[in-house]
């Protein structure tokens, strides 16, 4: 701990604070039906999206990821205004209002969404890694998928472009046991995943996706080796969803104790408590950090709120580009 | 009669046909223990248990193609897909495979295989999330396509299409799940390729299918208090088509809409629609009018997402078109 | 003007635009060391290296998608398929991501990348292999989609293609690879969305693009020797379509025959078929007729083969038909 | 070499003798343009098909491959007559001239083809395996692909759903070192193919694909497992192409020498050998073995040659059943 400077674990606090009470925020936005359709909160796995992108250049990397996407577009940096803007629908969301949750984008933060199809980033981001090393630009292309994801032929065909390529690319998987109402491990010919990267050569690693600084670790060892030799990693990242795959889940395929057994090891409480012992946090600061962060999700709801819908001629636009 | 749902009338065709034949059994992401994503397979697994009720991993492209090997095999499978949507990354073994299997072997093989799950838009799920895909399977020869609008055509075509030695696509809807209709205690079965006509009228002739239905009747009734009595025909199958009852209608109506909630372009609609401009040149009074959905992607927005589909308001529109009775 | 191949016209294109912008890069199964399956491109590999001709495994949906992230990161790629029958393993990633993606962001990204491939039947290789998908791609918005039918128009178009900012799809046609035509050596581009009148007349309007363009004009002699003077329109671009010119055409022959080689429901030749029946209604002085191939999956025996696709002899008796000159 | 009985060497050899007469019959009809599109021929990679299918009880098993399909459809037992019938396009053809090369069927044989997608076979073997699995009847179906085809996402899929079913299925991927133009090791992370199983929990092994026996024994003994506790199998047999990949293939890829090198390790040569110096053949029952392949496979010419070509009429057939 000793080595993390107090401005960093901050940050990564906060932003772990962050992407938890905007979830809540749009969990009951949803309940008050200002928001609809499908929505994957995030609750739980927020050491993983934040971790690994602290280790990132956004100046010149990439994320990608699949529909479970609001905690990867905060740790980017995107504003959560027009995010929760995009869960209402409206014009000044993040993609005004055409995508909704499963779908966000912000190309300036070099967060390349947001994918409702499992699996579909995956060579998506494979080809972002692509054009970083066309460029030669030194750049890292970060993609998350769940452990649902795995079995999908793209996974197989991306991995092994990767190599031979020599790729810059990081896959992520983030393990949180469910895909939908499926525990992994019945639909898993092998329960570690990391050994998944070996029928291509890819080193594979698990790492605890609770624990934020072992995930920044990781991460920051791949995205050298990728910068330095174009070598593509692969990575198990363990963690847990707390609340029902989408909004309409009830959740009947585990117990409420299976959860709880879970929260003993969330990702804020852990990093908070780290920091309380090592002298970098105390409960005034923390208490600074929740009212900053409640602060910006209301003002978050606030501006979703007002915000204009899209006037229905812009149905017809951004279809193509001139 | 009893009333049930569109939902409780495909889980009792699957029960019903899984009772019968042994050889049936049905395969897709989360049929088993979580009853279904949509709880059309809801409490098969606890009846039928997991031989003939199988979970599988996200893999379209792989289980879809278990599927066709199965049924070369001899088994009747149901192919679940969670939507249609992600039936895209399987096309190939259902075009390449399902369909020119008995085609390419000169004969030797059946395909009985289903092939099923929600198609066409629901609520606020955006472009990814909201496709109607029929006329991607009405293209293919060697597929059977039907798209039942009523719990009785839902139970009756499903039941249908699992006795039929061919691939047949079944086209659900994820709204229409919790529509509800009469259907009979009695086993019956609807034939694959008969139409039916769900409305009678003399003035016009609106063909359509599945989910549109609902805006298409809505629509007819604001016609009748216009004095204006429009003939619904649903098309119920897709392929084959029962052209016959649809040029039966125009041949008493001289006046035809298609409402079909997918693209326009290249698709089940614009096709009906040239059909009848072909087959009742003579009988036609006014250019066939096409209502689809716009030519463009779904927005997540529920505004938009509502401009961009079949409305009764465009049909009415469509219809009075065909009569010049433009306001 | 000097007279190259289709084949030699693609690789001009390419080799053109890879030269005028670093930007541009190849990539699928065997476009570099061995120039090609179909050697459409030959010799780019010697001349740009293997960073910028990329040879892929069998993998379709996997380089697919490398390439619409390459794009959406700025890059400018030409994914090779090596059949479009091949691709229907990337439809996926054509569908719901190359096409959508701008659409889902608002606008954030453009999607510079050209799809490309034979599409359509050749000789003798059966029902798989033999397929025109061309319609599956009309069918979505978010795409373009060129068809040329001649050398000029082949290079033009995927020049055209290749510097758009939006996700195009180039059907070739292994066939159409040795055919003949005058290139000027001055650069130029073809539209994208703009039909070409390939022949003028004034009896009947024959629509048509890519490979049965051939049979298309060999009908047009035999007819013109029966007095009949046929106006060939070339689509060219199938989305956009650009529906002014075949109405041009329509509102002065009065009568048209549509000539598509992909299965007729839900075809892009079933549409335009419907457009003009509906938007030339009050000039028709007949039904539109659509020349399609047979409604069967493609068998090997070369007789066979012939007789599911269009003919000149079949296009000859649909003119007769609109022209009501049955014999 | 003792423990085999001398007559099921005499099958062995002459089903691969039987083979490459047959390819070599085909590729002079396709020179004289009996034969019109795709062919590929087969030559150098008996030893596979006939040592796979010998350990095999089509009564109850079955065998796919992709569309270098003549030697698997010959080792089944296809008789070559409606096999060469069918390169000719003519009715008489096992597809009924529909098919072609690359679609031989023989359902009664249980030879389910023939596939022109490559890797296509692969899930739907897996199915016929699992309807296997389903009756509990025993059988085993063996899946046959080439190494261009591993990269493909369904073999991925596929052997995930075989383990996680326990299906009855072995996986033969026969690495001729060439995919159409390219050599396996241009395209693939990793060059022994037998570590792609274990990401699936599947033993995977290496054969030598040039020796029938050996492909025979590891295929026996995989059926056994599979019977027995439904396993399923990867094996990767080392073989070699001796033709292009199809008839137009101008093989700029490789060198003559590199061919004739392989050609030493000829998998009929090297049984011929085994069996003489076994004392299980003699020159004068080599030489009828050879007399009795080139009359059966003169027959076959003959008949192709003399059948019908199919009535216009059969075009519309077989499009759907009743
Ligand atoms: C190709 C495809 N198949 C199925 C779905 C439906 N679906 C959405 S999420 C999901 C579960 C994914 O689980 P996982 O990859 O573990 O991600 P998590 O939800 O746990 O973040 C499924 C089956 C889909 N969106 N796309
Ligand atoms: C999905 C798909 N992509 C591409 C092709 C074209 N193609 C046919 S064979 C082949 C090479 C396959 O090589 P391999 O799997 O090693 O088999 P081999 O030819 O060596 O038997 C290719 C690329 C195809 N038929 N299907
Ligand atoms: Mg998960
Ligand atoms: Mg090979």
């Amino acid at each position: 701990m000793k080595k993390y400077d107090k401005a960093f674990l901050h940050k990564l606090l906060y932003e772990m604070m962050l992407i938890r009470h905007f979830e809540e925020k749009a969990g009951q936005m949803y309940g008050l039906r200002k928001i609809g359709g499908f929505l994957h909160l995030y609750n739980g796995q927020e050491a993983i999206a934040v971790g690994a992108v602290a280790a990132l250049d956004l100046s010149r990397d990439y994320v990608l990821t699949g529909y479970r996407d609001h905690g990867h577009a905060l740790a980017c940096g995107t504003d959560p205004k027009p995010l929760m803007a995009e869960l209402y629908g409206k014009i000044t969301g993040c993609s005004r209002g055409k995508g909704g949750s499963m779908h966000f984008f912000d190309a300036e933060k070099h967060f390349l969404g947001g994918n409702g199809i499992v699996a579909a980033q995956i060579p998506i981001a494979t080809g972002v890694a692509l054009a970083q090393s066309y460029r030669s630009d030194g750049g890292v292309t970060v993609c998350f998928f769940g452990d649902g994801a795995i079995h999908q032929g793209a996974f197989h065909e991306s991995l092994n472009l990767a190599k031979i390529w020599n790729l810059p690319v990081i896959y992520v998987c983030e393990n949180n046991q469910w895909g939908m109402g499926t525990n992994f491990r019945r639909v898993s010919a092998v329960d570690d995943f990391s050994l998944m990267g070996n029928a291509y050569g890819i080193p594979g690693r698990q790492v605890d996706g609770m624990d934020v600084l072992a995930v920044y670790e990781e991460i920051s060892r791949a995205a050298e080796d990728a910068r330095k030799s174009g070598l593509p990693t692969f990575l198990e990242a363990k963690t847990y969803r707390y609340k029902g795959h989408s909004m309409s889940d009830p959740q009947k395929y585990r117990t409420k104790d299976e959860i709880e057994e879970y929260k003993k090891q969330d990702p804020i409480l852990i990093l908070q408590d780290r920091m309380e012992k090592g002298g970098q946090l105390t409960e005034k600061e923390f208490h600074d950090l929740e009212a900053r962060v409640k602060a910006q999700v209301d003002e978050a709801a606030d501006f979703a709120e007002t915000s204009e819908e899209p006037a229905i001629h812009t149905l017809y636009e951004d279809v193509l580009a001139d | 009669m009893p009333i049930i749902t569109y939902r409780e009338a495909l889980n009792a065709a699957l029960d019903e046909e899984m009772t019968r034949d042994d050889k049936v059994f049905l395969m897709g992401e989360e049929v088993g223990e979580y009853d279904g994503a949509y709880k059309v397979s809801k409490g098969l697994l606890d009846k039928f248990g997991p031989r003939r009720v199988l979970d599988t991993p996200i893999t379209e492209l792989g289980f879809t193609g278990l599927g066709v090997g199965a049924a070369m095999a001899g088994l009747r499978p149901v192919v679940e897909w969670m939507t249609h949507n992600f039936a895209l990354l399987a096309l190939d073994q259902v075009v390449n495979n399902a369909a020119k299997m008995r085609y390419m072997s000169g004969g030797q093989f059946t395909m009985p295989i289903v092939f099923r799950g929600p198609n066409g838009p629901a609520e606020y799920l955006a472009a990814q999330h909201s496709q109607a895909l029929q006329s991607y399977y009405a293209h293919i020869p060697g597929l059977k396509v039907v798209a039942p609008a009523t719990p009785y055509d839902a139970k009756g075509l499903l039941k249908s299409a699992i006795r039929d030695n061919n691939p047949v696509v079944v086209l659900e809807g994820e709204l229409m799940y919790a529509w509800k209709g009469e259907v009979p205690e009695e086993e019956y079965l609807v034939p694959i390729g008969k139409a039916d006509v769900k409305r009678e009228g003399k003035d016009v002739s609106i063909i359509t299918y599945s989910k549109p239905l609902k805006v298409v009747q809505e629509a007819a009734e604001t016609l009748a208090g216009l004095g204006i009595e429009a003939e619904i025909v649903d098309l119920r199958s897709l392929r084959p088509l029962d052209e016959e009852t649809v040029y039966a209608s125009v041949r008493k109506t001289n006046r035809a809409v298609v409402v079909d909630e997918s693209w326009p372009v290249a698709s089940v609609g614009s096709h009906v629609a040239w059909l009848i401009s072909r087959n009742c040149f003579d009988m036609l009074d006014a250019p066939v009018e096409l209502v689809a959905s716009e030519d463009v992607p779904m927005p997540y927005n529920h505004r938009l997402e509502l401009a961009a589909q079949p409305s009764a308001a465009k049909v009415v529109a469509a219809v009075k078109k065909v009569l010049y009775r433009e306001d």
